[in-house]
């Protein structure tokens, strides 16, 4: 790809980007949240058409107007948000465009042998029958590399295929890109996590703010060097902070259960407690609970036994409402969905949580102007980077909508944070901002819980670590006094502290 | 050009768009445009008369236009609009005409208030079953449409003893004035059009100025993020739905207490809670916008009598340019595009 | 009448009077399933019942007895057409699909009544046709015991055509790449697109076989019940086909199974005059069951139907 | 209060007006061709034109259509103000629009179908819709083959109320055995009522079925013609009403369903009170009219009643017309 030029409207996206894939070799593209990656493989891959520049395959000129064409081409594109859908079977999902015919209807078995060969031959593990929607994240993404093999790809881009998966199917992978580049495929890969791409790329193409900065080989670079081409100064990786000075217990759980909605018990008798001035990571793969134990403190989810207490006070089954009032701030972990009304202003967001309450409303009359001063200043505070505090949530970057969640939860100064995924499909910059939040409030005296799936965030924020398996509290550590490998067990069910072992048999496919 | 300019913008154009395509279909059909539309004009301003029964068809339009542009702004889509001023309607004429010796003053309001419950309970079920049985609302309302009016031609044969219709409304509650009917040379304008400017005002207060409109607004827009913030979801869902249908209901009584003065067995809906769609949209589900469309449509409307005995034209075209109006101001995409790519280009050239 | 005169009565007359609205109701499966919702099959159905008369009134003397099936196809063709309005506005403008409907159901309406008037010079109504889908008996299988009476004595080709379009939606829709890519579409378009799915064809073409599948029923409509058109032949059909939709899940099948279960909550509450106990019950009750049951069986008490998921959405390439 | 609308018609037309007797009606949501009274309503009001040499238009006669039941007023309004010397509200809905016009333009004189409004300036017409129907159910009784006729009303309403309880007593005057099946669908739209109930009447029996159910009754036609199409042998009879409905009838170019029809000359009687008022003498207060009048009757049947039969009906006829037979208006 050469010199390309992506715009949107007056915006250039895309600024006479290069870059240039060796076959056979994992390329990886790194820059900031909105940098351009997206739009630039979007633009490969035939979803977009670019302004300027040229595309050459195989050293020809090629127009590459749709999707179609790209596919011809042998180029396929594994999203940044998966492209399946949900109610159809793996085979369908991967036929579907390119449909194999039988008196003019699809010929659904052949197909799914042809999937299972396939999946064999590239060491892909997925059942062909299986729907979407019953089969894990990781199981879904093998169905997205399929997808891409089964129409013959030679080139594969990767959009941030870590962001959703857990150590393990990391870890499976980057086993898989490496045993397709053995094949002699070649390889773009997205991601945010800089140790991935020392761990498995060969080069790295910088971009910025819509420019390339340029490409260096992985061998001659590291992960230092990498953070500041991308972001333009020197970021710093550990987080720094002071030891913890907990002191009193502020929140407890006690025995808590809590089921899905189709009354499965998702968390099972699940003891926790957090003391102030500390901040509690909880390390867990997906699926354990996590979601089902916020939301039954926050009062999204009925609880079916069991206690939750905030200053020694029963908050256990109390209304959303009055959980916030007693002290909880809450930054959910689905933005757009729970966390912004996404085409209100950004000014009426920060005001999400406060709205009713005097000095805002007064007698069932709301103030907009009051609205608008606490805005301006958590905008200021928190450097939410908008054109004001009328700008609709939706025109804002992912990073600043999240800045400004956490300033409208952090300012009511609840003496219980939870923070769940804060930091997800963030840029480090923004990720650094928001770790520093969690630890100034941690500092000021007050609890924070931090959920999270990356094990790193965990290590670096948390002053202890809850490991969560399959709904309960497995093992309490010390981030000085553990490591990942140990984690990583802790996270599948292995506690080797023997007490509450637990072999993860119903595990994670 | 300003964000504001074209959201006045895109309705103008439609209503245009719309009246060029009804001139093209006269003029395809053989009929002159011009004899139609100066028909059509004659029909709306023609004498005091016509201006009287012209605003006399926007009253009710407004109500069913805010009620359909409430359901809107907290994110329902109030399809029963007709129904809740069915019912309205026969609640309204109802007490109107069972209570005698009541003081003008109980009687009258208290014939309005009982409209306004009959929206809100005809409102009310769809907005339970989708805030408790998350069930589509549209469909329900649709639904509710054809209940209501089966069900107040039942009950007007009941309470009638078998007639179609039930006697008059008794004199004091009656919306109608003869200073105004003087004024208009005997048109039917009565009090109520100030009753939907009232309701226009607390349209506009409630979800300008209130806390509740706030939570409306915000619910309508993504409730799950609501919920989070910890407003009661189901609540406002019913509220919204509640409030809407008053009202619709409130459209009934304008028909019940002002134009007609007693409430008949129906054989076909009475169309306005459909147009009321229409005069929403038009309006870009904002109180004052309510007025302009309701404006335009109940002079179109009520212009269109005049059609066929002064120019011979069939008066379905008005309903043909309302359909097209309607069309493109839901497409107002386009035109905004086109608006934008004109100004650019302008814009282009003065830098 | 004896349990089983009624049930002769009641059976053959849902199935007569369900065709329409199988036809309609199989209509809003396919653009719905494609992401398109279509409020406007009253509009359309119109058109359908409008032509259809027309069409029969004006070639009757050069088809003759084949005339009602041939303005049948003229329906369809006119109800694709129109469709195209709400396609227009839907996929292409970007319009809210709600609103198009509303607008296409006034559109139907007006439009047909103005042509109407046009053509029968001022009259409200058309005249009457004189060539009729007539019923007949199917030899030997009316003659079985119970089940002939029922099904097989008074058919209507109609009533057999609506079936089999149903099954033939059916296999459409599910069995070959057309339906798995409308699905597909209606579900999650830019996953589709990403296959080299044209989102936006697809669209275009289910929503046009809703108005040809819906024309045909307006056209069944007209020419079998009503024998002309004015603006009281469909009113509230296209409403009833959209509730047999979401009743039958967005199935063809279960569209079908919801039809005829309309059209037996209408043929008990006509058989209801001469059945003890049911005679007593005031008619309000029984002319609103249908909508009653609609409403019921959305809340779930006949099981959770869940729409298309992009349905209502336009497709806007890149959007995420 | 009330010269305005005087004064503005005789400063802007009263120039150019000649001196002729103008006529002009509202029909109600029907509309002026519902092959049901609003046509002969209309008709009645062109044969009155043809009689006087008027023309269609300010001038001499002309009719507006409701599209819906608000504009009945607005429409009356229209005429009168258009200064026509008689204006007709056609059919019972109108009848609260006529009241109160007519006490606001105490100037005008109005007429109505099928409904009582007590002002000075109102003239209104009602017909014996019970001896219409004493002749159907005569006709029924004497030409059924199984012994069961059938009635498909419309709405429930005083109107078909009197024709149902004409058609009873008409049948049981011939042969109280006969069994009558009276049902009505509440609807004046629903051809699809009218088919299927029409469907069940055949099915279980009933050879003739008299309708009195507007556009409904379509349905009813629809049926027997089907059934008469499947089966040219088959014994199925439809009784119209209002108008000659010969045309609703016809299966194909031999074959006819309609029996006869129950005529109720609309267009007789706007002819005759619009005659009366021409003549000066508006008749204001209720007429009612009957078969005494010529206003009530059967229709020709072509040749589908035998003439022994019709031979008795004629006595009936002449019964009731001299009075020897009083038709009930209500059923028993
Ligand atoms: N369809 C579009 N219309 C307008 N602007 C767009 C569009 N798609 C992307 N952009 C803008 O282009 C810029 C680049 O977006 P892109 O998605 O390529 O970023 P990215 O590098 O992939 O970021 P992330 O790390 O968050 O995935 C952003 O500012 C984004 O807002
Ligand atoms: N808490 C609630 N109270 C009332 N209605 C709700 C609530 N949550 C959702 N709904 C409504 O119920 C319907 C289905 O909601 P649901 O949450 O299943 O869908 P969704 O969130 O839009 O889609 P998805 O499942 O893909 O996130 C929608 O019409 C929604 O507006
Ligand atoms: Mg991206
Ligand atoms: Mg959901």
């Amino acid at each position: 790809m050469l010199n390309i030029r992506k715009e949107f409207g007056t915006f250039v996206a895309n600024d006479n980007i290069t870059l240039q894939l060796k076959k056979g070799e994992i390329h990886a593209l790194l820059g900031e949240n909105g940098a351009g990656k997206s739009t630039l493989m979007n633009v490969l891959f035939g979803l977009y058409q670019p302004e300027g520049g040229e595309i050459r395959v195989n050293g020809k000129t090629v127009e590459i107007t749709d999707p179609n064409v790209a596919n011809d081409l042998g180029i396929g594109m594994v999203h940044q948000h998966f492209m399946l859908v949900e109610n159809f079977t793996v085979t369908e999902n991967i036929i579907l465009g390119r449909e194999p015919n039988k008196y003019g209807t699809v010929n659904v078995k052949d197909a799914a042998v042809k999937v299972q060969e396939l999946s064999e031959l590239y060491g892909l593990d997925v059942d062909p029958n299986a729907k979407i929607e019953d089969i894990s994240v990781g199981m879904q993404q093998r169905v997205e590399i399929l997808k891409t093999l089964y129409r013959g790809a030679e080139i594969l881009i990767f959009d941030e295929p870590t962001a959703s998966l857990t150590p393990q199917e990391i870890h499976e992978l980057i086993e898989i890109m490496k045993r397709l580049v053995n094949e002699g495929k070649s390889i773009i890969l997205i991601t945010h996590k800089l140790q991935e791409i020392m761990d498995v790329s060969d080069r790295v193409t910088v971009i910025r703010k819509g420019k390339g900065i340029g490409t260096v080989n992985t061998s001659e670079t590291n992960p230092d060097e990498l953070a500041s081409l991308m972001v333009g100064r020197q970021v710093v990786f550990k987080t720094e902070k002071t030891p913890a000075k907990p002191t009193e217990e502020v929140f407890q759980i006690k025995d808590l259960v809590v089921e899905d909605y189709r009354g499965i018990p998702k968390v099972k008798s699940l003891n926790l407690s957090i003391r102030k001035g500390e901040i509690v990571g909880i390390a867990g793969i997906d699926g354990n609970g996590q979601t089902e134990l916020i939301e039954a403190i926050t009062g999204l989810r009925k609880v079916k036994s069991g206690h939750i207490l905030l200053n020694g006070q029963e908050i256990t089954g109390k209304k959303p409402r009055k959980v916030t009032e007693a002290g909880i701030g809450h930054i959910p972990q689905d933005r757009h969905k729970h966390g912004l009304v996404l085409d209100f202003p950004i000014g009426y967001n920060i005001a999400l949580q406060t709205y009713y309450k005097e000095p805002i409303s007064k007698g069932g009359i709301i103030d907009y102007k009051t609205i608008t001063e606490n805005a301006n200043s958590i905008i200021e505070k928190y450097d939410v980077r908008t054109q004001g505090p009328m700008e609709p949530a939706r025109a804002l970057s992912g990073g600043n909508q999240q800045k400004a969640i956490i300033g409208r939860e952090v300012e009511r100064d609840p003496d219980l944070l939870i923070a769940a995924l804060p930091t997800r499909g963030l840029d480090v910059g923004a990720i650094e901002f928001i770790h520093h939040r969690l630890i100034e409030q941690r500092d000021k005296g007050k609890a924070v819980l931090l959920i999270s799936f990356e094990l790193d965030e965990v290590m670096n924020v948390s002053d202890r670590i809850a490991v969560i398996y399959d709904g309960a509290i497995i093992d309490t550590v010390i981030p000085e006094e553990t490591n990942e490998q140990e984690l990583g067990l802790l996270m599948a069910g292995h506690s080797d502290k023997g007490n509450s072992l637990e072999v993860g048999d119903n595990g994670h496919v | 050009m300003s964000n504001r300019t074209v959201n006045i913008l895109v309705p103008a154009i439609s209503v245009v768009l719309g009246l060029i395509v009804g001139a093209i279909v006269m003029l395809v059909s053989g009929y002159s445009p011009v004899a139609g539309y100066s028909a059509l004009i004659e029909g709306i301003f023609g004498d005091s008369y016509r201006i009287g029964e012209t605003i006399r068809q926007i009253t009710p339009y407004i109500l069913a236009g805010l009620a359909v542009a409430f359901g809107f702004k907290a994110g329902l889509f109030n399809i029963g609009v007709e129904g809740q001023l069915i019912v309205g309607w026969f609640a309204a004429a109802y007490v109107g005409m069972a209570f005698d010796e009541l003081p003008k003053l109980i009687h009258l309001p208290l014939a309005i208030l009982a409209a306004a419950a009959a929206g809100a309970i005809w409102g009310l079920i769809p907005g339970l079953l989708k805030a408790h049985l998350r069930v589509h609302e549209v469909i329900v309302t649709i639904m509710m449409n054809y209940i209501a009016l089966y069900t107040v031609n039942g009950l007007i044969k009941y309470i009638s003893g078998g007639k179609e219709k039930l006697d008059p409304i008794q004199e004091t509650a009656t919306l109608r004035s003869p200073m105004l009917e003087a004024l208009t040379d005997f048109s039917r304008l009565h009090w109520g059009i100030l009753i939907a400017i009232a309701m226009v005002a607390v349209m506009w207060f409630i979800m300008e100025k209130s806390t509740l409109g706030f939570e409306l607004k915000s619910v309508g827009f993504n409730l799950h993020a609501s919920e989070y913030a910890g407003m009661n979801v189901k609540k406002n869902i019913v509220l919204a739905m509640v409030i809407s249908g008053a009202f619709a209901g409130l459209g009934g009584a304008m028909e019940a207490l002002g134009t007609f003065g007693y409430v008949s067995s129906k054989g076909a809906f009475t169309g306005i809670g459909f147009d009321g769609i229409a005069v929403a949209l038009l309006g870009a589900n904002n109180p004052i916008g309510v007025v302009f469309g309701a404006t335009l449509f109940g002079a179109l409307k009520n212009g269109s009598l005049n059609m066929p005995s002064a120019a011979g034209v069939p008066l379905e075209i008005v309903n043909i340019v309302i359909a097209i109006i309607i069309f493109f101001v839901a497409s107002g995409y386009v035109i905004r595009l086109v608006l934008s790519r004109l100004s650019n280009k302008k814009g282009g050239e003065t830098k | 009448m004896s349990f089983l005169e009624v049930l002769y009565f009641i059976v053959p007359s849902a199935l007569f009077y369900a065709a329409p609205l199988i036809l309609t109701a199989i209509g809003g499966v396919f653009s719905e399933r494609s992401g398109v919702i279509n409020i406007g099959l009253e509009g359309m159905m119109v058109i359908g019942a409008f032509v259809g008369i027309l069409f029969n009134l004006f070639f009757a003397d050069t088809f003759g007895s084949l005339t009602p099936w041939v303005a049948l196809l003229a329906a369809m063709v006119v109800g694709a057409i129109f469709a195209l309005f709400h396609a227009v506005a839907a996929i292409t403008f970007r319009a809210d699909q709600t609103i198009s409907g509303v607008a296409i159901n006034m559109l139907g309406l007006a439009l047909s009544l103005f042509l109407t008037k046009l053509i029968f010079e001022g009259k409200g109504q058309t005249d009457y046709i004189s060539e009729r889908f007539n019923r007949f008996g199917i030899p030997y299988l009316e003659d079985i015991p119970f089940i002939g009476p029922m099904f097989f004595k008074d058919l209507y080709g109609t009533t057999i055509l609506a079936i089999f379009i149903a099954i033939l939606a059916w296999v459409v829709i599910y069995k070959t790449p057309f339906g798995l890519r409308v699905r597909a579409v209606g579900e999650h378009p830019m996953a589709a697109d990403t296959m080299g799915v044209n989102v936006n064809r697809l669209r275009y073409i289910s929503v046009m076989i809703s108005g040809a599948l819906a024309g045909i029923g307006g056209a069944i409509y007209s020419q079998t019940v009503t024998g002309d058109f004015s603006h009281s032949t469909i009113t509230g059909q296209g409403f009833m086909a959209l509730a047999a939709m979401i009743f039958g899940k967005w199935h063809p099948l279960g569209a079908m199974g919801a039809a005829i279960f309309f059209g037996l909550a209408q043929s008990l509450s006509i058989a209801g005059n001469a059945i003890p106990y049911v005679q007593d019950i005031p008619a309000v009750y029984l002319q609103i069951l249908p909508y009653v049951l609609t409403i019921l069986a959305l809340a779930g008490f006949i099981g959770k139907a869940t729409a298309p998921k992009a349905s209502g959405i336009p497709y806007v390439k890149g959007n995420r | 209060a009330c010269g305005t609308s005087d004064d503005k018609g005789s400063s802007s037309k009263g120039g150019e007006k000649e001196d002729n007797f103008t006529v002009a009606m509202v029909t109600d949501t029907g509309g002026v061709d519902d092959k049901s009274f609003n046509q002969s309503a209309w008709k009645g009001i062109q044969d009155f034109g043809k009689e006087n040499g008027l023309e269609k238009g300010d001038n001499g006669f002309d009719y507006l259509q409701s599209a819906s039941d608000a504009d009945y007023e607005t429409n009356l309004n229209q005429l009168i103000r258009r200064d026509f010397d008689i204006v007709f509200g056609i059919g019972f809905l109108l009848q609260p629009a006529i009241e109160k016009i007519a006490s606001q333009q105490t100037d005008a004189h109005l007429a109505i179908i099928d409904a009582e409004v007590d002002a000075p300036n109102v003239a209104s017409v009602l017909f014996k819709e019970q001896e219409g129907g004493f002749l159907a159910g005569v006709t029924a009784a004497l030409m059924t083959k199984t012994g069961k006729v059938g009635f498909v009303g419309g709405m429930d309403i005083p109107v078909i109320n009197r024709f149902e309880a004409g058609f009873l007593a008409g049948v049981e005057a011939v042969n109280p055995d006969i069994k009558v099946d009276s049902v009505y669908t509440g609807e004046f739209s629903k051809a699809e009522l009218g088919k299927s109930t029409a469907n069940r009447m055949y099915g279980s029996g009933v050879d003739i079925i008299f309708h009195a159910a507007g556009a409904t009754g379509n349905g009813v036609f629809t049926e027997a013609k089907e059934r008469k199409a499947a089966d040219p042998n088959a014994n199925v009879w439809v009784i119209g009403v209002d108008s000659d409905q010969y045309a609703e009838g016809q299966v194909d170019d031999k074959t006819n369903v309609t029996l006869t029809s129950a005529l109720k000359r609309v267009d007789l009687a706007v002819q005759t009170i619009a005659n009366e008022a021409k003549d000066g003498k508006f008749p204001a207060g209720t007429s009612v009219y009957g078969i005494a009048e010529d206003m009530i009757g059967l229709a020709d049947s072509r040749g589908a009643i035998p003439a022994d039969v019709q031979a008795k009906i004629d006595e009936f006829t002449e019964k009731v017309k001299n009075g020897d037979i009083e038709v009930p208006e209500a059923v028993k």
